[in-house]
């Protein structure tokens, strides 16, 4: 049943590697990705399905293994963290501008400045955008093909982990917000030049037409 | 304007509004407020009356003397525009999109906003790690095998080039441009000729050759000569004076050298 | 079966101390007796009993329970630990030095030594390229067709990995970075600190001097 190892040797048995897995991921306090996790694994290992095991082990345990965009983590239940009074670390308190922010890079990434500036309707403060990106919340992405080629944000790993998202879809009321039309980029009347929608591969899930595509482009990365 | 409003009770709210000016984050945000007034669904917000309350908003705030930024004054121009387009029948000689398309968008645009002010919220009140859930506590480092890694981010990258890129705009002087006398150079050559510099003497006598045709480099020739006229002046070494405004100066070396 | 609390509130199910005992004994950073353990729970719980079954659970696991003294930790299966090689690793700040070569190279790629010295406006040691070199965050590229047919540098796809960039147009130009409040352009003419000449010491680029204002901005104390 279990894999061989196409070299000869016999992979190690499945409850084995659910034993190096788990202590790989309870060793480490960051999130490991599967191919980081084979990497120190004798060959002839399958990873996924050791991952699949392992969670379900986990389930319902005071310590869950979460998944964060394609890395693993193990994390203790959400619902216990009132034991953990003493480890509970100071949380930065971010002003509404920053939390706002970051809101719009991550419901409408990648978002340019502009763009931010668009919905908030205000100019983005100095300092808030670096702050983000020290927090290791936020990350540059790829230029948007538009004039001027703007820089775009996106949200990190970090990110999702610090909130406890498997993915960037998973971000709450993702779907509601899309079906009303409150992620499309929609210019001001008369000014349709300006604020097109992007044609760029690179658009997310703003622009009606472009969910489907936008979906995997911006998520399955 | 105030007249509009049709209790005390709204006045006095309105006039919260105004001085509270400095606690909107910008004209979107203050039409958001607003709108709360009209307690309907965003979607449903009259758009006109909301361009009144801001219009009064702005008024109420000229008869209290409290200054707005200029964003809140480009916002109540661009109301008051639509607001005409929305009472006047349409002209159907002029292009440009309709009252209604503007009124629609700005109520979307405040749609948009509350909707991200909500997601906001329900982001920071989701569990969070080192709040509500936590990470190993005490991640194991058995290793035998050391390695150094080195670390930098993209702040930190983006910054020295920032700090390379910014030492070379503010650089303060700029002695590499071909047409500059530099202070040095004048402050030599004014200190050679003084002592044979007995009678008063223009200043632009004593600029180097080559320097007194081409404007640029005249220019820089007078500037560097005068400021060393200047600072010999102070060490005692020369006199220096003007018959009138924009007069010639003349130098003439003070005894001995 | 389960304990019952004296004052009358039942206590947590046995299932449920073990969760407890297991999230604080995953997240807490040092050993807990189980004086300390009883002391973080609900009234009425049986701590050692609680220990003696969180051990069987781990028993075979790639996780156990040890006993450190009179206290308790998690710790990885004493078996396992060659996974655990590549874990220690030590962090150092790269030099100021090394990080504005980087960001020269960075930014102007394809550069020459020649370049890069003339930017900084002090010489490169080729140790600093060495390292990084060797730290594949830079590569050699063409030779440039000039006179002396000076090699070139590039920066690499390690390189992108870790700053988390698509591509290296992805940076952000000066007017972005000024525009976006990334660059702190506090003009430098009378500060004579700025231009002194470098020193290749270690100068981490996020100096206390730069925290206090943006913090000031973002978050609300």
């Amino acid at each position: 049943m279990d894999a061989v190892d196409p070299s000869g040797f016999a992979a190690p048995t499945f409850a084995a590697q659910e034993r190096m897995v788990e202590a790989i991921l309870f060793a480490c306090d960051h999130p490991l990705s599967s191919t980081e996790i084979a990497a120190r694994l004798p060959q002839g290992c399958d990873v996924p399905e050791v991952l699949v095991r392992l969670r379900q082990h986990y389930t319902g345990r005071g310590v869950e293994l979460s998944r964060v965009g394609d890395k693993y983590a193990l994390r203790t239940a959400p619902d216990l963290g009132w034991l953990m009074q003493a480890e509970r670390v100071e949380q930065r308190k971010l002003s509404r501008a920053a939390i706002e922010t970051l809101a719009i890079i991550a419901y409408h990434q990648p978002a340019t400045r502009t763009e931010i500036e668009e919905i908030r309707g205000v100019a983005v403060s100095r300092g808030m955008l670096d702050q983000l990106l020290e927090l290791g919340w936020v990350r540059l992405g790829r230029r948007r093909m538009t004039p001027g080629r703007p820089v775009t944000f996106v949200v990190t790993d970090a990110f999702l982990d610090h909130f406890g998202l498997e993915s960037a879809r998973d971000l709450p009321g993702l779907q509601e917000l899309r079906a009303a039309g409150l992620l499309d980029s929609r210019p001001m009347p008369g000014l349709g030049g300006q604020n097109a929608p992007d044609t760029d591969e690179d658009d997310p899930v703003n622009g009606p037409e472009s969910a489907p595509r936008g979906q995997s482009e911006l998520f399955e990365e | 304007m105030s007249d509009d409003w049709d209790s005390v009770d709204e006045r006095r709210a309105a006039e919260e509004l105004i001085v509270d000016v400095d606690g909107f984050e910008g004209p979107l945000d203050l039409l958001l407020a607003l709108s709360r007034s009209q307690k309907v669904d965003l979607r449903r917000v009259s758009v006109l009356q909301l361009a009144e309350q801001y219009l009064g908003f702005v008024e109420d705030a000229r008869a209290l003397r409290i200054e707005l930024a200029a964003d809140y004054l480009v916002m109540a121009a661009w109301l008051a525009y639509l607001k005409s387009r929305l009472l006047l029948p349409p002209d159907p000689t002029e292009d440009g999109p309709s009252g209604e398309d503007l009124a629609a968008h700005l109520a979307w645009q405040l749609e948009r906003l509350q909707a991200m002010r909500d997601a906001a919220a329900r982001l920071m009140a989701r569990d969070q790690m080192g709040r509500d859930f936590f990470a190993r506590g005490q991640p194991e480092t058995i290793a035998v095998t050391r390695r150094t890694e080195l670390q930098a981010n993209l702040l930190d990258l983006m910054r020295a080039y920032a700090r390379l890129r910014t030492r070379d705009e503010f650089r303060p002087y700029a002695f590499d441009r071909s047409d500059i006398y530099a202070l040095d150079a004048a402050l030599a050559r004014l200190s050679q000729l003084l002592p044979i510099t007995l009678d008063w003497s223009d200043l632009s006598r004593f600029l180097p050759e080559g320097w007194g045709s081409a404007p640029t480099r005249r220019r820089s020739a007078i500037a560097s000569t005068f400021a060393a006229s200047l600072e010999l002046a102070k060490q005692g070494r020369l006199d220096l004076r003007q018959s009138e405004a924009f007069a010639p100066l003349h130098l003439r070396g003070r005894g001995g050298g």
